[in-house]
């Protein structure tokens, strides 16, 4: 067990640890938190996986952005009542049978999978490099259309969130 | 050459028998309402008309071979129906019988039914019908014969309903018609299997040699059948008493002589087809039919109602006669009993029209057919009695008139049939005897009653108009033994060409069927001649042993009677109502099943297909979070069923 | 550098539809910061001009022997041509009956409209699951959005609603997507490695990935069991929304579904029969589509129902995993696409006159606004595939198809998709028939006042109704063109 | 001339198109209008009649390509527009014209939206017209399909106070017949091919080329060395059970009938005439032009099943007429009893029976129209048709009565008149069938006459009780006034027509008869090459 | 254990979380959050599947671009709760029930 392995189990665990947090917590902006510290381990898994710029990506965009733009939705949720966001749990049994069916689905279909599990270490040189020219040459038509997407959504959103009227609480 | 222009002429003389009658109701039906007073006379002269035309045929074709004609009518699977007239000697008869009852009724009719709001109506079905009997008579295809059979029956109904306001006559006249679909099926069925054995139905084409026995037997009782229906014979007569709610002349022409007499005409025509075992049948049903109609005749106090039991029994008599082999002297009392039938039913016709006119200004309501009701009219209409006289004595076979010599002919032959051994044969010559004897007994209560007992109600009567009496005169006429033959006692019928081929009769017969007539009539006279009519029968005191005998044989046939009745009027009715109730009982049924079994499956299904819907439906419950729990259990579930 | 550039220059050139249809919507941005008034009016000139254009040059200047362009990314055949010629189609007819938009919100409008084109032309033609991923979000995003612009309570719910289902649905294609990307060492799936490893590696896992991944497709296609928000997205969208929003991510959806149902079928070697799971999805969209629309009032929930019964009998097309069928199924796309928009059309016009509405207040308007009724009814009848609409001669193109399939086969559920589809026609009855029986055989009631007369709308239903005619007399005409589309994967 | 039938079928269909452009203001023109086309069709008939000749193949056909389409793998696709007449079109397409003129006249006193209703009317006559004359399996299909739509509006429009129940079930019922009959047809397409076209797979509608079993596409599901079996049956014995359950709801037999009582009740008269005169006539039309040619295997083995629900249908029908209430539904029921007739003579597979069979076909158009009238005769008067209100109607309604009385006479089947002829044929058909080739038992003739006797009661019954006894009505305000001169007009030549075929067959069966032939011949002939 | 099964039982257990979560929490923000867990769960899957082939990215670039995706989801998300939540004063999905079946 070298030190790498041990940091992948510590990531690993918690991850798990932040995910039955998010199952379990009433409370959405714990659970928003627990969130958070659940994809930051996944990028410390990422880098372990020589994955660094998607590491960084996920720090930044997903810990920076996203998240705070759902605690910035949490609040404003929230303003009316004041008090902390509660959520109930319904559909428990059910929904546990599914998700678990799922998982146990998954693992066992695994298990007869047989993969290529080389763990051949990366080619060597900036990764980071080979991705932006990459990005730019045999990956520019989604990168294009992943602008288009951003900006779409963008004016739509804005679009939504802004357009209220006092008339049309109907 | 002489030949062609024989033919053509007979050609078109059949043709003209054929067609007047069928002109002559074509008239009625187009003259307006406002000329309706000429139809009488119209169909009447073209009736006429007819029947001179039908004797100049009779003469023309004579005791030459038949003749026929024929015109295809359509094909089917390269089998040609024609259309064809036969004419031999027995259709030729049975045309002139028919033309001249058809044009006697006609022309009394004219008196009979001056005062009727539908003169149109009812003097077109009478063409019509007398066209459809002569094409029944002269046509020599089955199938054509079958057409004109129905057509009989159409018009029977039409006419038997001509008071259609009437609930009884419009109750009769369905009834009617419908049992005698009964025996037309019958007939039908038995057509098709000849038509499957031979692919032809033309009566002088028939090569029976290529029909197996059974199914020949079968084709035989099914034609039978119809025959069964038509001439009113057991168990299907009952249809026969109630159609006397009709008016009478048509009573006379088509429920006495021509209708119920076609079924016995067909059985003679088609005499080749019959084995063994369908005579057996055909004599055996003729015997029952024959006592039970006299037997119900016995006890009827309606006069038409007695003259149609009798009328059942005559037929019944005539079928006996046939199945039992003196077929040519069934055929005989045919015409007779067509004559003197249509006569008695003139007569009782008279009485009725005297009767209504002279209640005309009396007040209350009395049935004037009943002859309890009647009495003592021989003094107050003498020329109704005089013919009706001569026609009742027709029917009981007293010597001289007609009904002796055909009745003495089928004794006769029917004697010569039954053979010396004693068989089942023996017990049908007990029926013809037990006939014989008592069709004299209720001729004599009917005669006695009307004419002869103490009359009720005392009022004044004149004689019916002169058109009535003069073919009431003729027809009764032509029931004389004396004006057809010269010898009562030596049958020599009017027409030589028919003795020709008859046998004589034996002198043993003569002497014992005038003993049995004797019999009867002294019994009878002393019966009833003290005897009071009433609701129920009392019956006289026994003061002779011979009463007393004959009480308690009456009491005995009486019952049996009663029980007839009851069997007529509760078994056999009951089953045909009953039929018919059930029918409608089944109809019941099938239209509720119809409603709720099979509506109910389809509309189920509909209704399913809603159940199903609604199930798929509430899925969209309006909650996400239910939809996705659904939509994520629908994909494990698939992948589940694909793994496993 | 030289060449990879060189690529994508000869790439963007032919690709010049898509290129306008983005150059219009960042017009469309401008001017809608610009322009104060008149906006819809020059923004719908503005789309219609572009759709002519761009359907002008996809008929006319792409090339009609498959090219590569992007590394592989994107591949041009008559495919895909077709389809962009039927979703730009689709566009023209949804811009044509959408009205002026409340919010002074038409550039936003436009721009959706734009985008869901963008992404649906790129999703056709796209040989490579992340062009799919995100043309689809594309797509699906647009359509979240334009669900929600009926600003009011009903549309926020339903966007919201078709929100979280379809990211939902993505997720798990996503998650599906991966597993394959795991299994096939390619994320190209039209590539000879894609084929060679799942040949090779034929597990279980690869069932279920498919079946995620294709959970997303049968989302964007209204599929049973992913079905379930079509009638309350249908019920709470503007019509003309709902017109779009029901045919071009649909077909869209159908054309990557075809793709990629070919390429895991992997040419009849893959362990598991997708030609049977396509039939069971088929045969329970058309059962569960046509069932659940029988009780429907509302006239938008019912023809929510009978889209899933309609992708259905799309998806029927495809289950013969042939050539020809496919074929039909293009076939069937266009009609559908045509009748759809005739009902969608009419109803919309009923709407702008009465407000909204169920369908029990249709009653007795037949005789009132003959047009839109007539339009309606004929809608109906083609739906339902009666003669002599081309609805018939698609449903019996289709189901020709699968006869044939059945033959080669034998397999005993195509036989039966074949019977219960067709006998699905007599369910689909009950309901089609709902909308003319109130309109021509109820009573009118009293207030019903005259539609008003909408000059556009009756011009656009006489069109779509000649055009349904003439693919029934005529269907060789587009019959031809379409066999002339070879399509390899 | 050469396009004679292309003028019958398409004068309505564009009639209609021309109609729509008329305001519907000019309310009473529409009548005159339709009245008009009416009278044109009739005219064409009589040059259709002169072109005719009587021999037993097609005569006055037409062909047009119409769809042809390449199938890839299939081969090619190949559907014509194909019209033709033969021994078993010309009656029907005489009588069609001959009903529907009436039934316009009848339509005269419409008066709720006569532009939609003579319209559809017209369309209802172009898809009548075709669907007797295609002679392509998909135009005929796609004719048929056509006619239930205005069918359905004029039932559901025009109809009597349950309308809606009865047009949405009517439409129903015959979908479901016709969606059984496409799952054939698509069956079919792709296992008959083109023998005139060459080495080139031509798969084809054409009913020339389907009744031909050299024509199967060998290997195809529906081929006849094919030994699949789905349950029970082999495929071409499914298609066949599928083809007659189409056919039969329409016909309709029992158990498949009850959409025709709830129809015809609630249909306005013109629409019952139609409806029973000719729509009811698809039923058989489609067994004889396409279920028995094209398997005659199946014909054969399923003549038991088809008899006995012939039988079934005569009796049960019957039974259900004397039951009724209502003179209409009691008309209705008396359909499904002659149509039952209908049935068991096509099942007996012999010349008798088939003759009679499309005899019958004939008659009970003339008399079940005729019916249907008097129906509407009294409907108009009293709003009324429940047997039990009225009563001695014969004497206050003379003519009507008379008109009546042929009516239901030629109904029950009285000789002189047309009902006749076609069941004596078709029960002598049914009763050969064992002795010929031993398809139907001896008892199921036997039992159909009693079908005869079931049909006098009613009819009988029906006589007595509306039409005998005293006068009554129960409506009192109505005035009992006997025809007048439409209804007369109307009337007469159905009744004319009833007494000259039934005097006069052969009239009609120098039609029948080649065909019939030729029909019994040809599916014995095929049946011993696909089972030798 | 290998560290391959580790990770994709991770990805599994990751997808299966979310899903849970969003089957089960009542508030819409939560589901938000159930979903970014499940597209976690495929990133991590085509990162370890990455490593099966090295010299290329691809598993890489779909991983970028499904956090993309999962940027816009979540901007659009966030925005139409908001307009729910503007008419509904609630951020449960479960309260918005304008939208369903009728009887």
């Amino acid at each position: 067990m070298n030190p790498g392995q041990l940091t992948l189990y510590l990531f690993v665990f918690t991850a798990i640890i932040s995910v039955l947090v998010m199952i379990f917590t009433r409370t959405v902006f714990y659970a928003a938190l627990a969130l958070t510290v659940c994809l930051i381990s996944m990028a410390g898994i990422y880098a372990l996986l020589y994955a660094e710029f998607l590491a960084i990506t996920q720090l930044v965009i997903y810990a920076g952005g996203v998240l705070v733009l759902i605690l910035f939705g949490i609040m404003l949720t929230n303003r009316i009542s004041g008090k902390p966001l509660i959520t109930e749990s319904h559909h428990v049994i059910k929904s546990a049978i599914i998700s678990a069916g799922m998982f146990l689905i998954l693992l066992v279909t695994y298990q007869k999978t047989s993969f290529d599990q080389s763990q051949s270490a990366p080619a060597p040189g900036n990764h980071i490099n080979k991705i932006g020219i990459e990005l730019m040459s045999n990956y520019v038509a989604p990168f294009e259309l992943g602008g288009i997407l951003l900006l779409v959504c963008l004016i739509g959103a804005a679009l939504m969130a802004s357009s209220f009227k006092k008339n049309d609480h109907v | 050459m002489t030949e062609t222009i024989h033919s053509a002429a007979s050609l078109w003389l059949a043709l003209s028998v054929l067609t007047i009658p069928l002109f002559s109701a074509l008239v009625c039906f187009v003259i307006s309402e406002k000329f309706a007073w000429l139809s009488p006379m119209v169909s009447s002269l073209l009736l006429f008309i007819t029947f001179i035309c039908s004797a100049f045929l009779f003469f023309q074709v004579g005791d030459s071979h038949a003749l026929t004609y024929s015109w295809p009518w359509f094909s089917v699977n390269e089998n040609i129906i024609r259309a064809s007239l036969l004419l031999d000697k027995h259709g030729l008869i049975m045309v002139m019988v028919v033309s001249l009852v058809s044009f006697l009724v006609h022309l009394y009719s004219i008196g009979y039914m001056a005062e009727d709001q539908a003169l149109i109506r009812y003097f077109g079905m009478l063409g019509f019908f007398t066209f459809a009997m002569l094409g029944l008579v002269m046509s020599s295809n089955l199938l054509i014969l079958f057409c004109f059979w129905e057509l009989v029956g159409f018009s029977s109904y039409r006419l038997i309903g001509h008071w259609y306001e009437k609930q009884e006559a419009a109750k009769a006249s369905t009834k009617a018609f419908l049992i005698n679909r009964v025996g037309d099926l019958g007939f039908l069925i038995g057509l098709m299997i000849l038509w499957s054995w031979l692919g032809n139905l033309d009566i002088t084409y028939l090569n029976l040699e290529t029909i197996p026995t059974f199914w020949l037997t079968t084709a035989g009782v099914c034609i039978f059948i119809g025959v069964i229906g038509k001439s009113a014979q057991f168990p299907l007569f009952h249809w026969l008493p109630d159609a006397m709610e009709g008016p009478t002349p048509v009573s006379a022409l088509i429920h006495a002589a021509t209708m119920v007499a076609a079924g016995v005409f067909l059985l003679i025509r088609i005499e080749s087809l019959f084995t063994e075992n369908t005579l057996v049948i055909i004599s055996v049903t003729g015997t029952i039919t024959a006592i039970t109609g006299a037997i119900g005749a016995l006890f009827q106090y309606d006069i038409k109602k007695i003259l149609a039991y009798s009328t059942i029994s005559q037929l019944g008599f005539m079928v006996m006669a046939i199945g039992a082999g003196a077929a040519q002297g069934g055929f005989l009392h045919l015409l007779h009993h067509a004559f003197f039938k249509a006569g008695l039913f003139l007569g009782a016709g008279a009485i009725i029209h005297a009767m209504h006119q002279a209640y005309h200004h009396q007040e209350g309501n009395v049935d004037v057919q009943d002859i309890r009701n009647l009495g003592d009219l021989r003094k107050k209409i003498p020329i109704t009695f005089i013919t009706f006289m001569i026609c009742s004595a027709a029917l009981a076979g007293l010597p001289f008139t007609s009904g002796f010599v055909s009745k003495e002919l089928i004794l006769t032959q029917m004697n010569e049939w039954s053979g010396n051994a004693f068989s089942w044969k023996w017990l049908v010559i007990l029926g013809a005897w037990v006939v014989t004897l008592l069709t004299p007994v209720y001729t004599f209560r009917m005669v006695w009653f009307i004419f002869f007992a103490k009359s009720k109600h005392n009022v004044e009567m004149v004689e019916v108009p002169i058109v009535m009496r003069l073919s009431m005169f003729v027809i009764s006429m032509s029931s004389l033994a004396l004006l057809i033959t010269f010898k009562p006692f030596h049958i020599l019928t009017i027409i030589n060409v028919l003795m020709s081929l008859y046998p004589n009769t034996s002198h043993l017969i003569t002497l014992l069927s005038t003993l049995i007539l004797l019999i009867a009539l002294v019994s009878a006279f002393f019966m009833y001649k003290n005897y009071e009519l009433k609701d129920q029968n009392k019956f006289l005191t026994p003061n002779l042993y011979l009463d007393w005998l004959s009480d308690y044989a009456f009491k005995l046939v009486l019952q049996f009677a009663i029980l007839v009745h009851w069997f007529d009027r509760k078994v056999i009715d009951k089953i045909i109502n009953g039929l018919t109730y059930l029918q409608v009982g089944i109809a019941h049924v099938t239209g509720w099943s119809d409603r709720y079994l099979v509506d109910g499956v389809v509309n189920g299904m509909a209704y399913s297909a809603k159940g199903i819907g609604s199930v798929t439906r509430s899925l969209a419950n309006g909650k996400i979070q239910s939809y996705l729990l659904w939509a994520m259990a629908g994909l494990l579930i698939f992948i589940l069923w694909i793994l496993y | 550098m030289n060449d990879p550039l060189q690529h994508i220059f000869e790439s963007v050139s032919l690709l010049i539809p898509e290129v306008i249809i983005t150059a219009s919507l960042i017009i469309t941005i401008l001017l809608g910061l610009i322009l104060k008034t008149n906006k819809h009016v020059i923004l719908k000139t503005l789309a219609l001009a572009s759709y002519g254009l761009a359907i002008f040059i996809v008929l006319h200047h792409l090339p009609t022997t498959s090219t590569l362009l992007f590394g592989g990314m994107i591949r041009i055949d008559e495919f895909s041509s077709y389809f962009k010629f039927l979703f730009l189609t689709g566009g023209i007819l949804g811009v044509w009956i959408s009205g002026p938009q409340k919010e002074n919100s038409s550039a936003e409008y436009f721009l959706l409209f734009h985008a869901v084109i963008l992404g649906s032309c790129l999703l056709a033609s796209s040989m490579n699951f992340i062009m799919v991923i995100l043309s689809l979000e594309l797509i699906s995003l647009s359509s979240y959005l334009l669900t929600g612009f009926g600003f009011n309570k009903k549309s926020a719910e339903g966007s919201l609603k078709y929100f979280l289902f379809g990211t939902v649905a993505t997720a798990c294609m996503i998650y599906g997507i991966s597993i394959i990307y795991g299994i096939a060492g390619t994320l190209d799936f039209s590539s000879e490695l894609f084929l060679k490893n799942l040949i090779a590696l034929s597990s279980p896992l690869l069932l279920i990935a498919g079946l995620f991944t294709l959970a997303g497709f049968l989302f964007k296609i209204t599929a049973v069991p992913f079905h379930l928000w079509a009638p309350d997205v249908y019920e709470s969208a503007p019509t003309p929304v709902v017109a779009f929003i029901s045919v071009v991510p649909k077909l869209a959806g159908i054309a990557v579904l075809t793709k990629f149902t070919l390429a895991i079928h992997l040419f009849g070697q893959s362990g598991y029969n997708w030609q049977v799971i396509l039939s069971v999805i088929s045969l329970l969209s058309i059962l569960i589509g046509n069932l659940s629309a029988i009780a429907q009032t509302n006239p938008k929930r019912m023809l929510a129902y009978s889209s899933v019964a309609q992708s259905g009998f799309l998806l029927v097309g495809l289950v013969a995993f042939g050539m020809d069928g496919i074929h039909f199924m293009l076939f069937y796309s266009t009609v559908f696409l045509v009748m759809n928009f005739l009902v969608f059309n009419a109803l919309n016009q009923f709407e702008n006159s009465y407000g909204e509405l169920g369908i029990q207040s249709l009653a007795g308007l037949g005789t009132l606004s003959i047009i839109p009724s007539l339009a309606i009814l004929i809608g109906f009848v083609s739906l339902t595939g009666l003669p002599p609409t081309a609805g018939f001669t698609a449903k019996l193109f289709i189901f020709g198809s699968l006869w044939g399939a059945y033959q080669q086969s034998g397999e005993l559920i195509l036989l039966v998709l074949f019977v219960i589809g067709l006998l699905n026609t007599v369910i689909s009855l009950f309901f089609y028939l709902k909308i003319p029986y109130y309109l021509f055989i109820k009573e009118k009631k009293e207030t019903a006042n005259s539609i008003k007369s909408d000059v556009a709308g009756n011009l656009l239903s006489l069109i779509l109704v000649i055009v349904l005619f003439y693919l029934f007399i005529s269907p060789d005409k587009l019959m031809g063109w379409i066999n002339k589309i070879t399509f390899v994967l | 001339m050469r396009h004679l039938l292309s003028y019958l079928i398409f004068t309505p269909l564009l009639a209609a198109v021309v109609g729509l452009l008329i305001p519907a203001t000019q309310k009473n023109t529409f009548r005159v209008f339709a009245l008009l086309i009416s009278i044109i069709q009739i005219v064409i008939m009589v040059l259709i009649a002169l072109h005719y000749e009587h021999h037993d193949g097609i005569q006055l056909s037409e062909r047009l390509p119409w769809i042809s389409m390449d199938l890839g793998q299939w081969g090619t696709m190949k559907a014509e527009y194909f019209v033709a007449l033969d021994g078993l079109s010309f009656p029907m397409v005489a009588l069609s014209v001959a009903i529907i003129s009436i039934a316009v006249i009848s339509s005269w006193t419409i008066e709720k939206n006569q532009k939609g209703y003579f319209i559809l009317m017209l369309i209802l006559n172009g898809a009548i017209m075709g669907s007797f004359c295609a002679l392509d399996f998909l135009l005929f299909y796609v004719f048929f399909e056509f006619l239930l739509l205005p069918m359905y509006f004029l039932i559901g429009i025009w109809g009597g106070p349950r309308r809606e129940h009865a047009s949405i079930k009517f439409f129903l019922y015959t979908l479901l017949g016709s969606i059984l009959i496409l799952i054939v047809i698509i069956a079919l397409y792709l296992s008959f091919q083109d023998p005139t076209s060459g080495k080139v797979l031509v798969h084809t509608f054409n009913m020339l080329h389907m009744q031909n079993p050299e024509n199967i596409i060998p290997g195809s599901i529906l081929s006849i060395d094919s030994t699949d079996l789905l349950g029970p049956y082999s495929y071409r014995l499914w298609a066949f059970l599928l083809l007659f359950i189409g056919f039969a709801i329409k016909l309709p037999a029992v158990p498949l009938h009850t959409w025709l009582p709830d129809a015809h009740v609630e249909a306005p008269t013109p629409i019952s005439v139609i409806l029973a005169a000719l729509l009811l006539k698809f039923g058989a039309y489609g067994l004889l032009r396409f279920a028995y040619p094209i398997f005659p295997d199946g014909a054969i083995y399923f003549s038991w099943l088809v008899g006995f629900v012939g039988v079934v249908s005569i009796i049960y029908g019957a039974l259900n007429a004397l039951s009724s209430k209502d003179l209409k539904r009691l008309i209705a029921y008396s359909s499904v009893s002659h149509m039952g007739f209908v049935l068991l003579g096509l099942a007996s597979i012999t010349v008798e029976g088939v003759t009679g069979a499309v005899y019958q076909m004939f008659s009970h158009g003339i008399i079940s129209a005729m019916l249907f009238l008097i129906t509407g005769v009294l409907y108009d008067r009293t709003h009324d048709r429940l047997i039990a209100n009225y009563s001695g109607l014969a004497s206050k309604m003379k003519v009507f009565t008379g008109f009546v009385l042929i009516a239901f006479f030629a109904s029950l089947g009285l000789p002189g008149l047309a009902g006749f002829i076609g069941e004596v044929m078709i029960l002598f058909g049914a009763f050969l069938s064992q002795k010929a080739n031993g398809l139907l038992p001896i008892w199921m003739a036997i039992v159909a006459t009693f079908g005869l006797l079931l049909g006098a009661g009613y009819y009988l019954w029906t006589i007595q009780r509306m039409f005998y006894g005293p006068f009554s009505v129960k409506i009192p305000a109505a005035e009992m006034n006997d025809l007048n001169h439409r209804e007369y007009v109307m009337l007469l030549p159905l009744a004319m027509a009833a007494l000259f075929f039934g005097v006069l067959p052969q009239t009609l069966l120098n039609f029948i008869n080649p065909f019939a032939q030729q029909f019994v011949e040809a599916l014995f002939k095929s049946a011993s090459f696909i089972n030798p | 254990m290998s560290d391959h099964t580790l990770l994709f039982a991770l990805g599994a257990f990751l997808f299966s979380a979310g899903l849970l979560i969003v089957l089960t929490k009542k508030n819409a923000i939560m589901i938000l959050l159930g979903i970014e867990l499940m597209l976690n769960a495929s990133n991590l899957n085509l990162i370890l599947f990455n490593r099966q082939n090295p010299t290329t990215y691809e598993g890489q670039f779909f991983a970028l671009f499904v956090i993309l995706v999962a940027v816009c989801e979540a901007a659009v998300g966030i925005a139409i709760i908001l307009k729910a939540y503007h008419y509904f004063h609630t951020s449960v999905p479960d309260q918005f029930s304008d939208l369903k079946e009728r009887n």
